[in-house]
């Protein structure tokens, strides 16, 4: 799990390079600080299973095979991008990894989840499917819609709440009625609070393992609030300035990352071993980097194909 | 094509077609399942699913709640990942609640992931109006799907479209938004007996004619039919066209008609501003500009709310006497 | 509260025999059997507070001062109907009771009583908004999103839920992750779970009364959930064959009204008065009903007019 | 009307011509009020609304959850009971996730109760595309919003017309659904410096020709400048109208410069199907039948998603060469 935080922490300081360097157009919203989530969760999962992210989705995506070369050439918009271009960073998709989208409508992947855990179960798989989502979304409709359903229906769903305390500039606080956005909802649907230290890969992955046994056997969702922090703006426009300093160097302080290599150095663990992890990770994706920046623009001869099955974007005869 | 074939039928609903189409697939292919408010114990708030809970058991034919969002994004993402599932959204105007997954979700998942997946559902809608149900019961909302890059939109007006078309967009790898036009779930007609699969995008010409081209969907083919025939009596050759679909639309037809006839009037049910008439129109406006004698003609709703006392929902909709006259007055 | 009553049960009584004469067309929701909340609440409430109601309106209008005859003109079309025919059964409204609409979209209202309760605070005012909805309208976002918002914001609202133990014809229990659709929520939103029989008008006033209090006082909004019974079906189409005879036969042994007939005799009330109480209401929805059916068809003149606050349709220059 | 009066301006962008417009509103009627996402504390997503927390405080300038529908429901039922809000939906492809409260709710409410409620309120949405934010914050959903019968739309295209369209807006008893484009937020222009109020449903002509009317909105006013521009140095003559409005839609204006030139344009943002320019295209066409002298031809982008890459999204956007191009082949 060490690694696949390390990875995820260098892909997306290259994403920011990158935006720094104005290679990167649009918006991209990075997950630095909350890499234990996604790796926590990551490894409590089957090459099976399926997971849906939000925009804020890199490291989902990463976690579940994607390439990093053709994630950066995505955000670079090139032809060899993961979606040749026509995603873009918020709705990263790697269906060959049971990656089944980011999506940028704040909720709306929670009911397609429930989507595709009814159809694991109909088609007699145990497969479930992973649901990640922020504190703010739990104040949108399609929350209480999937929430409901996957509880009625007893679906093999783990809702994540990845709570990094803020919404885009506003804290969630501010604007919802209870203190934990998430688990103090969790008996609305007859589920049980569940909240974890979101910086804690260790601690995410054994409330990921037990939500999945659960769904595995036939019991239904879960609904977990893991608490984290990012360490920067909401994205790439963002500077962050609307948190107070004092709070940052907190949550800089319980950063997952040196956490994580403490606690392995603690156990037991050769340094060098994770120098060479680091290191690794570090090579992957500067070549990934170098990879995407090589590759050619996307091609506009592209623009009409994929709307529809056949291929093609044709809508008359 | 006629053939020497005797094609045995039997006469149902419109209604009842639903129910047969969907059967007719659902006993094909167990991928195929039904989900909505209503649809299983009770067999439809329209009576369009009645005995389908039966036949395919509580696996297959889902009863949900009130959660319109939940029931599309349940659809979709179970399409995603092998199922062909039929969500019921029961009145059309509930696509508002559920827009997002519609119009932001399903249409352009395939575009956006450059065609790593594939959705390959359909919702059904009860659309339209003529039932006296007031402005949030009775929206025509065809125009509002057409509008969305990604989506296909079916509106059948007999029930063998019925049957043919659910069939086909039922088997269409992608997401087919099928209205059924709440206004004629009680008409009767001949359904073929066999398995009976028709085409997406394809119009048909319901009754020739040489002096004007009348394009219509849904309720108001009907309509247009009872002016054309009402018009012939006059010694005005109508030809009615009814689209079937907007998305494919089929130009092909109509504008061999319009080259024909050389008049274009279009009968639509929804609003005046946006729908698919003015597509149409602009369209056959820049395609058969020279074929033209005389200015397309929109006959619509007009752009109001859809009130509920009758005396006003019938002056809102084109009638067969409105079609009639406009068309007269536009030849005369 | 014994006339309040039998005023809306002998209009929907009159209500349900129009349509069985086939006069009034479209739809209707009745709310025979489940009167007492109707009651209750309006008891509590003063003129100048804020009544949402749905498509099952005509109680709430009727309470709220709204002309039986122009609601029962607009339910068979007429030019005298309380909206001159354009809204219909479904969308009641009378705004000069404060009775701001029949809503028959599942959940939007709530939202909309939000802003009346804010736009009151706003205007330094202490008026309350009332929203009555069903057990159904639970489970479908726009109830989250507005009890986060009400109880965010502290807005004096009352979401008072109308469980009639059924959505159309499916009963609530199969398709919602709770118990008590309503109730259970509560805490979802920092609430109090609220459950009252919602076959005793008493009782419901007496909740009202606090709720009211509460909310004007800047405390915030409740949620009420009266559990109650339609004795018919959903909808005027319906016959509301689903539903096992015990059950029903059970809930007609609660009717609320030969039980508030009971009470009130035994408290010592004067059979005469609660006669002439009834024969008043029937007289009265007599008169209502010949001067609806006596009343011109709504005029075709009027189809454009209203779309603007220009008292028109013109979308044109 | 020119006169001898010096207006005095000042020099804005079009993103601060928005929290100008509003602070003028809010300091003349305390009835406005603010509300939307961030809109508060942070200035806005856009950084629209900056400053206003601090000068109108936080009763009339309010963050709300991530709950569209609820902020929009709080909009109108304020709206019904004496305040006049202002809503900010922040990119417009949110739209879907509400849009039960505006086209079922805020759209109907007056007709459904024959006047007896008034909703005036006014929605902000960033709209459009340019910003390589990929399908789901791209979208153009101003042609949506003109099918629904009782909105009023509008789609400013400069600084002094953000101003004097918003304190239109404001004061208009209609809901009114006013359109930024979010490609132009850095846009600077000049305002006039004192209150400045404009007229809702009045085209402008942003430049005089004879040769040929091109008509357009918002971001696409500039390309067509660009265009007609370009044209004029090959000797091509172009009208272009802003149309500003698209309910009410200045078809007066419009049909004035066809009449004049025998030759329509629309140039158009959204994708093909069921846009403005098909309305307006089918009008022209019907109403100016015997002065077109060519076919209307619709620029638009293509009937697809909005593509993410930087040069995906320049092929799908009508640009001021694609303008160009199409006009000089339909005159030459
Ligand atoms: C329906 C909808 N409303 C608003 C937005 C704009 N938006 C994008 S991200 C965001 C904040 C989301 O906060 P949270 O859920 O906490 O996730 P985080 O970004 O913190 O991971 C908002 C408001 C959106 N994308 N979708
Ligand atoms: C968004 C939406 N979905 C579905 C419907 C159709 N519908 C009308 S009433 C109803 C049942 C509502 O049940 P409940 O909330 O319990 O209220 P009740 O009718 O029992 O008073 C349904 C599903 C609707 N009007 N709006
Ligand atoms: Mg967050
Ligand atoms: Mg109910």
């Amino acid at each position: 799990m060490y690694r696949a935080q390390v990875r995820v922490r260098y892909f997306e300081k290259k994403a920011y390079d990158l935006f720094l360097q104005n290679l990167v157009k649009g918006t991209s919203h990075l997950a630095i600080g909350q890499e234990a989530i996604a790796a926590g969760v990551a490894a409590a999962l089957r090459p099976d299973d399926y997971v849906f992210a939000t925009y804020r989705g890199h490291a989902h995506a990463i976690l579940r095979g994607a390439p990093m070369a053709a994630v950066l050439a995505e955000l670079l918009g090139r032809q060899s991008g993961l979606m040749a271009g026509k995603g873009g960073s918020m709705h990263l998709t790697y269906a060959a990894g049971n990656f089944l989208g980011s999506y940028a409508i704040v909720g709306a992947h929670l009911t397609i989840a429930n989507g595709a855990a009814w159809s694991a179960r109909y088609r007699g798989t145990d497969q479930v499917a992973v649901a990640f989502f922020g504190d703010g979304a739990t104040n949108i409709g399609a929350f209480h819609e999937a929430l409901n359903l996957a509880a009625t229906w007893k679906l093999p769903v783990l809702f994540i709440c990845e709570n990094n305390l803020y919404m885009e500039y506003t804290p969630i606080a501010t604007v919802t009625a209870v203190a934990r956005p998430a688990a103090d909802r969790a008996s609305a649907y007859g589920l049980a609070p569940i909240v974890v230290d979101g910086n804690d890969a260790d601690a995410v992955y054994e409330v990921a393992l037990a939500a999945v046994a659960r769904a595995r056997s036939g019991e239904g969702p879960s609904l977990v609030e893991a608490v984290t922090y990012r360490h920067g703006g909401h994205s790439r426009a963002d500077p962050g300035k609307y948190r107070p300093d004092e709070e940052v160097a907190e949550w800089l302080a319980k950063d997952p990352l040196p956490r994580y290599r403490e606690r392995l150095l603690a156990s037991g663990a050769n340094p060098a071993v994770l120098d060479r992890i680091e290191a690794e990770a570090h090579d992957e994706v500067e070549q990934a980097s170098l990879a995407a920046q090589g590759a050619p623009l996307a091609d506009p001869a592209e623009l009409e194909r994929q709307v529809f099955a056949d291929g093609g974007a044709t809508w008359r005869r | 094509m006629a053939t020497l074939t005797q094609v045995a039928t039997r006469t149902v609903t419109y209604r009842e077609a639903v129910a047969l189409g969907l059967a007719q697939e659902m006993g094909r292919d167990p991928t195929v399942v039904l989900i909505g408010e209503d649809v299983a114990a009770a067999g439809g708030v329209f009576k369009a699913t009645a005995g389908l809970l039966e036949r395919f058991g509580p696996e297959r034919v889902r009863d949900t709640p009130i959660s319109e969002q939940a029931i599309l994004g349940a659809a979709m993402g179970a399409a995603m990942t092998g199922l062909r599932p039929v969500a019921e959204l029961m009145f059309a105007d509930f696509l508002s609640v559920a827009h997002d997954i519609v119009a932001n979700q399903v249409a352009k998942a395939r575009y956006m992931t450059n065609g790593q997946l594939s959705v390959p559902l359909v919702v059904r809608f009860g659309n339209g109006a003529g039932l006296r149900f007031g402005a949030q019961h009775s929206q025509s909302v065809e125009s509002w799907l057409m509008a969305v890059p990604g989506l296909k939109v079916v509106v059948p007006s007999t029930p063998a479209d019925v049957v043919g078309l659910l069939a086909a967009a039922v088997r269409d790898d992608d997401p087919v938004m099928f209205l059924e036009e709440k206004a004629l779930y009680p008409m009767n007609g001949e359904v073929p007996s066999g398995e009976h699969v028709d085409q997406l995008g394809v119009a048909r010409v319901r009754r020739h004619g040489k002096d004007a081209t009348i394009v219509s969907l849904g309720t108001m083919v009907h309509r247009s039919l009872e002016a054309a025939a009402q018009l012939a009596t006059e010694g005005v050759e109508c030809e009615v066209v009814d689209l079937r679909s907007l998305v494919p639309l089929d130009v092909t037809t109509v504008a061999a008609s319009v080259t024909k006839t050389g008049r274009m009037f279009t009968v639509e049910e929804n609003p005046r501003l946006c729908g698919w008439g003015a597509e149409l129109a602009s369209i056959i406006g820049e395609e058969c500009f020279y074929d033209l004698d005389a200015p397309v003609r929109r006959i619509t709703s007009p752009h109001v709310p859809v009130p509920a006392a009758g005396s006003l929902e019938d002056a809102m909709l084109p009638s067969a006497e409105r079609v009639a006259d406009v068309v007269r007055r536009a030849l005369g």
